[in-house]
């Protein structure tokens, strides 16, 4: 297969996350107000974001005392970075990949498990107790979901034995994995709303602590924060759709066209989990992490190796 | 090694920041910074690995020390006197040495590297490496990554015991505590 | 980049290792040292694996090795942290002076 | 010397059975003997079972006897890889230096084990350690391999202390204490030469026959003689050779009966054999250039070791001076016979038979002794020559086995003793005349220090508070006897051992 | 095979009695049939000299034969020590049958001895008989005095003995084997050592000087006991082995005028002892050394016939004599020759003591005469002033022969009342008859043939005396026996008129115990205790420091595991301080100072690891890291 040469790789990484952060606001908010009491308005839902964005941008930045500070500015930028990285690896289609490395899953894997580098940066530097707080919930949240969606993931790879996400999305030709493996896309989801701390389980950034880790955050950064995990939802949300259900494979329309209608599926799965389930309790959620997840995915890559066999 | 230009540029690049930023490590005031100085040198031979074609070794290395030094990030922070390791502090001993020490190792590494003459057998096709990789982990050297796979279990069952607030002696931290280091332990509180 | 050039910075790594693990006085700062120079090893195995192997993967598998040594060391070396500081309050090496003799 | 070759491994391996029955046996003891109610309850039941678990060495050394052919090499080797790696093999076999000694040490220690002693309620662990130590020892004759040999030889000085620091008497720990660092002191340069005799061999090997064959260290000059000197200062003390025989006095004091009569009588001879199989078979012109020294500091250790024990008020230490008197004969021999002369193969060989002769006679002797003494000590409970006093009144038994192993022991003719140090004498006054003549000064000495000791404790009027002395139990006489019958064998009929011995002696110095 | 069983047999008998019951006539007869069976088949061998040899090992081959003067000593021996077996067990009540049975030993031993044709054998034969007397002496083993007088005979016989050692060594050595036989091939100066032993071996069992006093020690033992090791067994064995082997070592040329001189002088010297000697036994004892002196001079006077002779003849009468002073020490208890005169009290027994007597003074028709004549006509063959010693000599043996009888069994003082106290019994008379008969018996010699048969026997040539020396020998003992009876009418034989201080060290080997006791006994105990003190006190060095170390071990082991370095360091140095304060004590001390150096070494190595024990783990780091380093240079180096 071809690769785009990497300006335009670049460029498109740019444009589908500007694209995927815009549409999970307008989602967010508009499904905010479907679960919720109040009327769904344009100007609420389309060009709320916008606005915000815009008053951010203006917004004076805000300091603390002694803070650390390469720290606390890198924070969001590498979060940014890692969501890109992680959507590169994402195949619009069989030849529409922006990188295609042969080891695309561990590089995916790694910029997964970066993110909990980023958050516990951003929650350090500032210097702040809340923003600590959040750190460390995110550290407890992280070393527990590493291990789950490692596994999860890998099984995705044992089809097609091979590493490169295009492999894996061939080998589902004949066979969605999410029929391959039942365990494997619910496990996938969970830990995807844990890694971009999303929804029931935005523990580090939660509002009983006032905002967690982006609490000191204000002006440029903080939105370039929000934006960054927004995302990394998108990236979840695309490497599921690509992992587990089929990526481009689908009857009449051109595959890219699948890729999105499936990722945005999920996407809107996820954010109204979001919005419907209450928040896990960290301690809670480590718990389920290593008694259930764990051995669940454990029995899925050998159900799903056994099947190989 | 078939590198171009630009391959040589990220190599120095990605060289001079393991190097600097591994420097930095014991040069930083705060060692969540240092942590994440050394998270940084060892990403940049995570790097270098990736260049020299050992893909899978160097992102694995990058992803392992991402959980370490998460993980030592936490225990500074937990064991240090100064809340969040944010405060300066410069805690050394027999500083010299140490220096020679290091000068002396690297001096008696470099010398062979200089010395010596090595063959060159550059591997032939690079992005096959990790599917020989694959092959030769469960194939011929399937023992040794069983063993290193039991090694690391073992381990973990130990540091859990070793690490576990209640022992078997009750609680780690009550009554075990031998008499003699009293006068120590009061200093420290 | 060639073999020498990434040997000598395995070994300057490997060095400033040797350096932190004389020189630091907290456990864990210790323990980086330690890190530091699996890390130079890691990188010269890698380096020789790549110019002089000749395609046999057994230099990474050996590397691979290393990694795990690496993270037992880690986890040990933590564990250990834990219970010494549990019991003794200790988090820095002159406070183990127990092998006095 | 050129005899010397891994003999074909034809029979059942008995020698490995002999070797390693009674470690087998030490475990089952040890492990059951708690446990099982039938053992645990009855020390006798214990004793009875760990003797017959030790006489089997015995039986299965006499039929390694039985089928000894006397070629004059190794017979029924049995090899068996390792560590092939470093050339370590687990080799045994015998010669006729091995099987007397092999033979003599399993025969003492079936005395030792069966022969009463204060168990303190630790009967399995001490029968244990008891079997377990016959195994290694006799291993240690029997290997023919550097590595194993030393392995046995430290292994043994390990039970050895357990044995006397934790049954012995009077300041038993520090004593065992001061054996076992002394000893240990001196297997660490042992370690050092076998490692440096190894690196000479090529192909690297701890094979003894192959050294022997190789002389790695032929010419080797200065490297050569720094290995002899560790060697030499392992096996010296270990001999013990005057002046590092200071462990031995408080630790044979100090040990249990049985433990002191192992330790004289298979412990002591690790150094002498130690001596002819890898100072003189291994290195023959280093041994040579030494052993006019080596001869003169045997007859220091004579004269100076009876004139000792002439001096001595305690009965256990004036026996463990003549066996530093009786290990000075045995070195003499060996130095004679690793001198480098001319025309006097016959000399030779006759005070290397002696030397031979003389190790298992010690054996023997100075076990019988020790073991007795055991005996007046439970009795008496003290070992001061001056407490006793006619106890042949009470103890006619007890009398005239001390006054046999005593004979013996000064070399009466018609008993062991003197089979080997008439032949030393012999093969010293062809080589070194002016030695030899100083030597016997030793044999008057002892003469005297025996006969005074005799006529002290058994002879003359019984104090009023030995008037209930018991004399030997059934069980003590037997085991008594049984060692000394072999010793008047030797002295009347010395033909079947000289025989085997000579199989041995002859081809080594070339006659 | 005669050889073999010749001396086995009484030692089985022995054996034998060792399981009878302790009845003193069941015994007795076992005993004395034994030695009669013994005898005859000691004249069975006599005659017909066989030969027996035995292979020790491939390289040492031993040999029995009846040859040579082994015949008649083979004869000789059972045929004393049956009468005398026979008094003794009439006699001794106390442990009978130990006695007996160590008697026929005593028997077997040296019959082992007179047939023993190789050094090996010999000295076998010669140390058993040895250990036998020590244990016939000792018989009264509850008395101190015995048992001291039993080690110092074997202690001093065991001096003689390493002459026999040597003397069989270097045989070997020069020859390759040990038949007696192979003197003749040895060199002369390997010869000469040869002959330096057996003198002294010979000198010490004959009790010659300056050895001659264990002989008095030796009658710490039962009469039965003194009678058999003065005449045919013990003390025989030296003049025995000098008569065997003074041929061969005649080649050596200072050999034979040395045995002359060391017997010469101990005949006088023996002959005064005898004289002064106030105890019955022990004038006895002294006449004993001084007779074997004379087979000494004989010997060195070349003429081992005449010897031999001697030897034969002094057995039965010696033996006689001293059952005749057993019955008298019997009847009076004590054995000082003052208080006997038993002349009326015992008349056969002081009658058969006289044949004794007589014979001893070697009085004409006697065997005895005839041997000291022949003896005479060697030695003024020899040398004249050897001559006039042995003139001298036979003086002194008239005379104290017939102060010991006179003395002994003379007639009672007039006035004092006969007092039947003690009759001896059948079985002592018996033997003593036995004994004097046998004595009667050798007078046979003086018939034409003795001549002959005893050259034959002896395998030695005579040279007949010439007259006048008969004459002058005659003369002298004549006057003798006067000058003994005047002496006895004046009342003064008993101590011949000397002062008593010098009759009493006269009587003691002129002070010859005393001499060697201060001389060598006690130097080598005091080396003795020297030696032992020093070697304690280097082993107290090590056991201070070895408790040291066990203490702060033990108190290691009993807290934690962590200590157990510290602790052992700390013992090393505690040990090595120790050792070097516990041996600066024996600073001057030879062997200590190796020990001290070596403490003192440790020592330092011991505090120097202590301080390198900082407890710190980045020291040891950087000692890991030093290790490190200098690990690749070695192997850089190597390479």
């Amino acid at each position: 297969m071809d690769y785009a040469s990497p300006p335009i790789a670049l460029i498109a990484v740019g444009l589908a996350m500007a694209a995927g952060v815009y549409l999970i606001a307008v989602l967010d908010r508009s499904i905010a107000v479907l679960v919720g009491a109040g009327r769904w308005t344009w100007r609420g839902a389309i060009v709320g974001p916008i606005r915000s964005a815009a008053l951010l941008l203006v917004q004076r930045r805000r300091t603390t005392e002694r803070p650390d500070s390469p720290g606390w500015t890198l924070a969001p930028a590498l979060l940014t970075g890692l969501a890109a990285v992680a959507l590169a690896m994402v195949p619009i289609g069989p030849d529409m990949a922006a990188a295609d490395p042969s080891t695309g899953f561990v590089v995916f894997s790694a910029a997964i498990v970066f993110v909990m580098i980023a958050v516990f940066l951003h929650g350090w530097s500032p210097n702040s107790a809340l923003a600590m707080h959040g750190a460390y919930r995110f550290g407890a949240q992280a070393l527990s979901f590493q291990i789950p969606f490692l596994l999860a993931m890998l099984a995705t790879a044992l089809p097609a034995e091979s590493l490169s996400i295009v492999d894996i999305v061939d080998a589902q030709e004949p066979l969605w994995n999410v029929v391959r493996q039942p365990l494997g896309l619910p496990l996938y989801l969970v830990v995807g709303v844990a890694v971009s701390f999303w929804g029931p389980l935005n523990l580090p950034d939660a509002s009983d602590l006032a905002g967690g880790t982006s609490v000191e955050d204000s002006g440029v950064a903080r939105l370039l924060w929000k934006s960054a995990r927004a995302a990394m939802l998108v990236a979840v949300a695309a490497m599921g759709a690509a992992g587990f259900l089929g990526g481009w494979w689908g009857p009449w329309l051109p595959g890219p066209v699948w890729m999105v209608i499936k990722a945005v599926a999920l996407l809107t799965l996820l954010l109204v989990a979001g919005h419907l389930l209450p928040r896990v309790r960290i301690q809670r959620f480590v718990v389920i992490a290593w008694v259930i997840l764990i051995p669940l995915a454990l029995v899925n890559i050998f159900v799903s190796g056994a099947l190989l066999l | 090694m078939s590198g171009g230009l630009l391959v040589d540029v990220i190599f120095w690049l990605f060289a001079a920041g393991a190097l600097v930023t591994g420097y930095r490590v014991f040069r930083t005031d705060s060692m969540v910074r240092a942590a994440f100085y050394l998270l940084a040198s060892f990403a940049a031979v995570g790097g270098i690995l990736v260049l020299l074609g050992a893909e899978f070794v160097g992102m694995v290395l990058i992803l392992m020390m991402a959980g370490e030094m998460l993980i030592m990030a936490i225990v500074m922070v937990m064991y240090m006197m100064n809340p969040a390791g944010l405060n300066p502090m410069w805690m050394v001993h027999q500083h010299r040495v140490a220096v020679a020490a290091g000068v002396l190792a690297f001096a008696v590494l470099a010398a062979p590297v200089l010395l010596v003459d090595f063959p060159d057998r550059p591997n032939p096709a690079p992005e096959e490496a990790t599917a020989q990789l694959g092959e030769e982990l469960l194939g011929d050297s399937m023992l040794v990554f069983q063993t290193a796979g039991v090694g690391l279990l073992s381990t973990m069952i130990g540091v859990v015991v070793l690490a576990s607030r209640r022992g078997r002696y009750g609680e780690a931290d009550e009554g075990s505590s031998e008499p003699s280091l009293e006068l120590q332990d009061a200093e420290s509180r | 980049m060639s073999l020498e050039t990434i040997l000598l910075v395995a070994a300057a790594l490997f060095g400033i290792g040797v350096y932190g693990a004389l020189s630091q006085q907290s456990f864990v700062m210790l323990m980086m040292g330690l890190e530091l120079m699996i890390n130079g090893g890691i990188l010269a195995l890698v380096a020789f694996w790549a110019f002089t192997a000749g395609g046999n993967p057994q230099g990474q598998m050996l590397a691979i090795v290393f990694m795990t040594v690496m993270a037992v060391e880690m986890a040990l070396g933590f564990a250990l942290i834990t219970n010494v500081y549990r019991v003794r309050r200790a988090d820095i090496t002159e406070k183990l002076r127990r092998l006095k003799g | 010397m050129s005899c010397y070759g891994a003999g074909e491994d034809d029979d059942p391996n008995v020698l490995s059975a002999a070797i390693f029955l009674p470690i087998v046996a030490a475990v089952l003891i040890f492990a059951l003997g708690h446990r099982l109610a039938w053992l645990a309850t009855s020390e006798r039941r214990l004793q009875s079972l760990a003797t017959l678990a030790a006489a089997i060495p015995l039986v299965l050394l006499a039929l390694a006897w039985l089928s000894f052919e006397g070629g004059g090499g190794f017979e029924q080797v049995e090899a068996l890889e390792w560590i092939p790696t470093l050339g370590v093999g687990y080799r045994v076999g015998i010669d006729g230096l091995s099987l007397p000694l092999a033979a003599m040490t399993a025969l003492i220690f079936v005395a030792a084990t069966v022969y009463p002693v204060d168990l303190r309620g630790r009967g399995p662990s001490y029968f244990a350690l008891m079997l377990f130590l016959e195994g290694a020892s006799i291993g240690l004759f029997l290997a023919l391999d550097l590595f194993l040999f030393f392995v046995f030889w430290d292994v043994s000085l390990v039970a050895m202390y357990f044995l006397i620091g934790a049954w012995g008497h009077g300041d038993a720990r520090r004593s065992a204490l001061k054996f076992f660092v002394y000893t240990f002191a001196g297997s660490l340069p042992l370690l050092l030469a076998i490692l440096g005799i190894y690196l000479a061999t090529d192909p690297r090997t701890f094979d003894m026959a192959q050294i022997i064959e190789q002389q790695p260290l032929a010419g080797a000059g200065l490297y050569a003689v720094l290995v002899f000197i560790g060697f030499f200062i392992g096996f010296a003390i270990k001999t013990p050779l005057v002046p590092f025989h200071t462990w031995l006095p408080p630790a044979h004091v100090d040990a249990p009966g049985p433990a002191s009569a192992v330790l004289a009588g298979v412990l002591l001879k690790m150094g002498t054999y130690g001596f002819v199989r890898i100072l003189m078979a291994m290195m023959p012109d280093t041994f040579a250039q030494f052993a006019f020294p080596l001869a003169v500091l045997a007859v220091v250790a004579i004269v100076y070791g009876s004139l000792v024990a002439l001096a001595q008020t305690n009965l256990k230490r004036l026996v463990a001076y003549t066996s530093i008197n009786h290990m000075g004969y045995v070195i003499l021999g060996l130095a004679v016979a690793g001198a480098a002369v001319s025309g006097q193969a016959e000399a030779q060989a006759i005070a290397l038979t002696g030397a031979t002769v003389e190790m298992v006679a010690h054996g023997l002797i100075t076990g019988s002794l020790f073991l007795i003494t055991g005996s007046i000590l439970a009795r008496g409970s003290t070992y001061e020559i001056t407490a006793y006093g006619g106890l042949l009144q009470r103890a006619p038994r007890l009398t005239g086995l001390t006054v046999l192993a005593a004979f013996a022991s000064l070399g009466l003719p018609g008993l062991a003793g003197f089979v080997a140090e008439i032949q030393v004498f012999a093969g010293t006054l062809a080589v070194y005349p002016w030695l030899a003549a100083i030597g016997l000064f030793g044999i008057v000495v002892t003469a005297a220090l025996f006969l005074r000791m005799l006529g002290a404790v058994f002879l003359g009027g019984l104090p009023e508070r030995w008037s209930e002395f018991r004399d030997l139990g059934r069980v003590e006489a037997f085991a008594l006897a049984g060692l000394l019958v072999f010793v008047v064998l030797i002295g009347v009929v010395p033909a079947w051992l000289l025989d085997v011995v000579d199989s041995f002696a002859g081809p080594f110095v070339g006659r | 095979m005669i050889a073999v069983i010749l001396p086995l047999l009484p030692v089985v008998g022995a054996g034998a009695l060792l399981l009878l019951r302790d009845r003193a006539r069941l015994v007795g007869v076992v005993a004395v049939a034994t030695l009669l069976l013994t005898l005859a088949l000691a004249t069975a061998g006599a005659v017909a000299q066989p030969s027996f040899s035995w292979a020790w090992s491939p390289m040492i081959q031993t040999r029995l034969a009846v040859e040579g003067f082994g015949r008649p000593m083979a004869v000789l021996v059972p045929l004393i020590a049956a009468p005398i077996v026979a008094y003794a067990a009439a006699t001794e009540d106390d442990g009978r049958r130990r006695l007996l049975a160590l008697l026929l030993a005593f028997v077997g031993a040296m019959l082992l001895l007179v047939s023993a044709a190789d050094f090996l054998t010999l000295l076998i034969g010669w140390e058993l008989v040895g250990f036998v007397s020590w244990a016939l002496i000792g018989h009264r083993w509850r008395d101190p005095d015995a048992v001291r007088s039993a080690a110092q005979a074997f202690v001093t016989t065991r001096v003689g003995d390493l002459g026999l050692f040597v003397a069989a060594g270097m045989t070997f050595a020069a020859t390759g084997s040990f038949a007696l036989t192979g003197l003749a091939e040895a060199d002369r100066g390997t010869l000469s050592v040869i002959a330096a032993g057996v003198l002294l071996a010979a000198a010490a069992k004959s009790a010659q000087l300056p050895f001659s006093p264990w002989l008095f020690a030796a009658m710490a033992g039962p009469t039965p006991v003194s009678a058999l090791l003065h005449s045919a067994t013990l003390v025989a064995a030296g003049a025995y082995l000098l008569i065997r082997l003074g041929p061969e070592l005649a080649a050596v040329t200072w050999f034979l005028p040395a045995v002359a001189a060391v017997g010469i002088s101990t005949a006088l010297a023996g002959g005064v002892v005898a004289l002064v000697q106030t105890d019955a036994k022990r004038a006895l004892a002294g006449s004993t050394s001084a007779q074997y002196g004379l087979m000494f001079v004989a010997v060195g006077a070349g003429s081992v016939a005449a010897a031999g002779a001697q030897l034969v003849t002094h057995a039965a009468f010696k033996s006689l004599l001293f059952l005749g002073a057993g019955v008298a020490v019997h009847a009076t208890g004590s054995g000082w020759l003052g208080g006997l005169r038993l002349g009326r009290a015992l008349p056969r027994v002081a009658l058969l003591s006289a044949v004794g007597a007589l014979a001893l003074a070697a009085v004409p028709p006697l065997g005895a005469a005839w041997s000291k004549e022949r003896i005479l006509a060697a030695t003024v063959e020899a040398s004249p002033w050897l001559g006039a010693g042995v003139l001298i000599a036979s003086l002194l043996t008239a005379l104290y022969a017939a102060r010991y009888q006179l003395l002994a069994f003379g007639p009672p003082e007039a006035g004092t009342t006969v007092a039947q106290r003690y009759r001896p019994g059948a079985a002592e008379l018996a033997s003593l008859t036995i004994l004097a008969s046998v004595t009667l018996l050798f007078s046979a010699v003086w018939l034409p043939d003795g001549e002959r048969f005893v050259a034959s026997m002896t395998e030695g040539a005579l040279e007949a005396g010439a007259a006048w020396e008969t004459a002058a020998s005659a003369a002298l003992i004549a006057v003798g026996f006067v000058l003994a009876w005047q002496l006895f009418r004046r009342r003064r034989l008993l101590t011949l008129g000397l002062p008593d201080r010098f009759q009493a060290a006269a009587a003691d080997w002129l002070g010859l115990p005393t001499a060697t006791h201060a001389m060598i006994v006690r130097p080598i105990e005091a080396l003795a205790l020297a030696l032992a003190r020093l070697d304690d006190r280097v082993i107290d060095a090590g056991v201070r420091g070895v408790a040291w170390l066990a203490r702060s071990l033990s108190a290691v082991l009993s807290i934690r595991g962590e200590w157990t370095f510290d602790g052992v360091v700390r013992g090393l140095a505690a040990l090595t301080l120790g050792t070097a304060r516990a041996s600066r004590a024996t600073d001057d001390l030879g062997v200590d100072a190796a020990v001290e150096a070596g403490a003192r070494g440790v020592g330092v190595a011991g505090e120097a690891s202590r301080r390198l024990q900082t407890g710190e783990s980045h020291h040891y780091f950087v000692i890991i890291a030093v290790g490190l380093a200098v690990m690749l240079g070695v192997l850089l180096w190597s390479r």
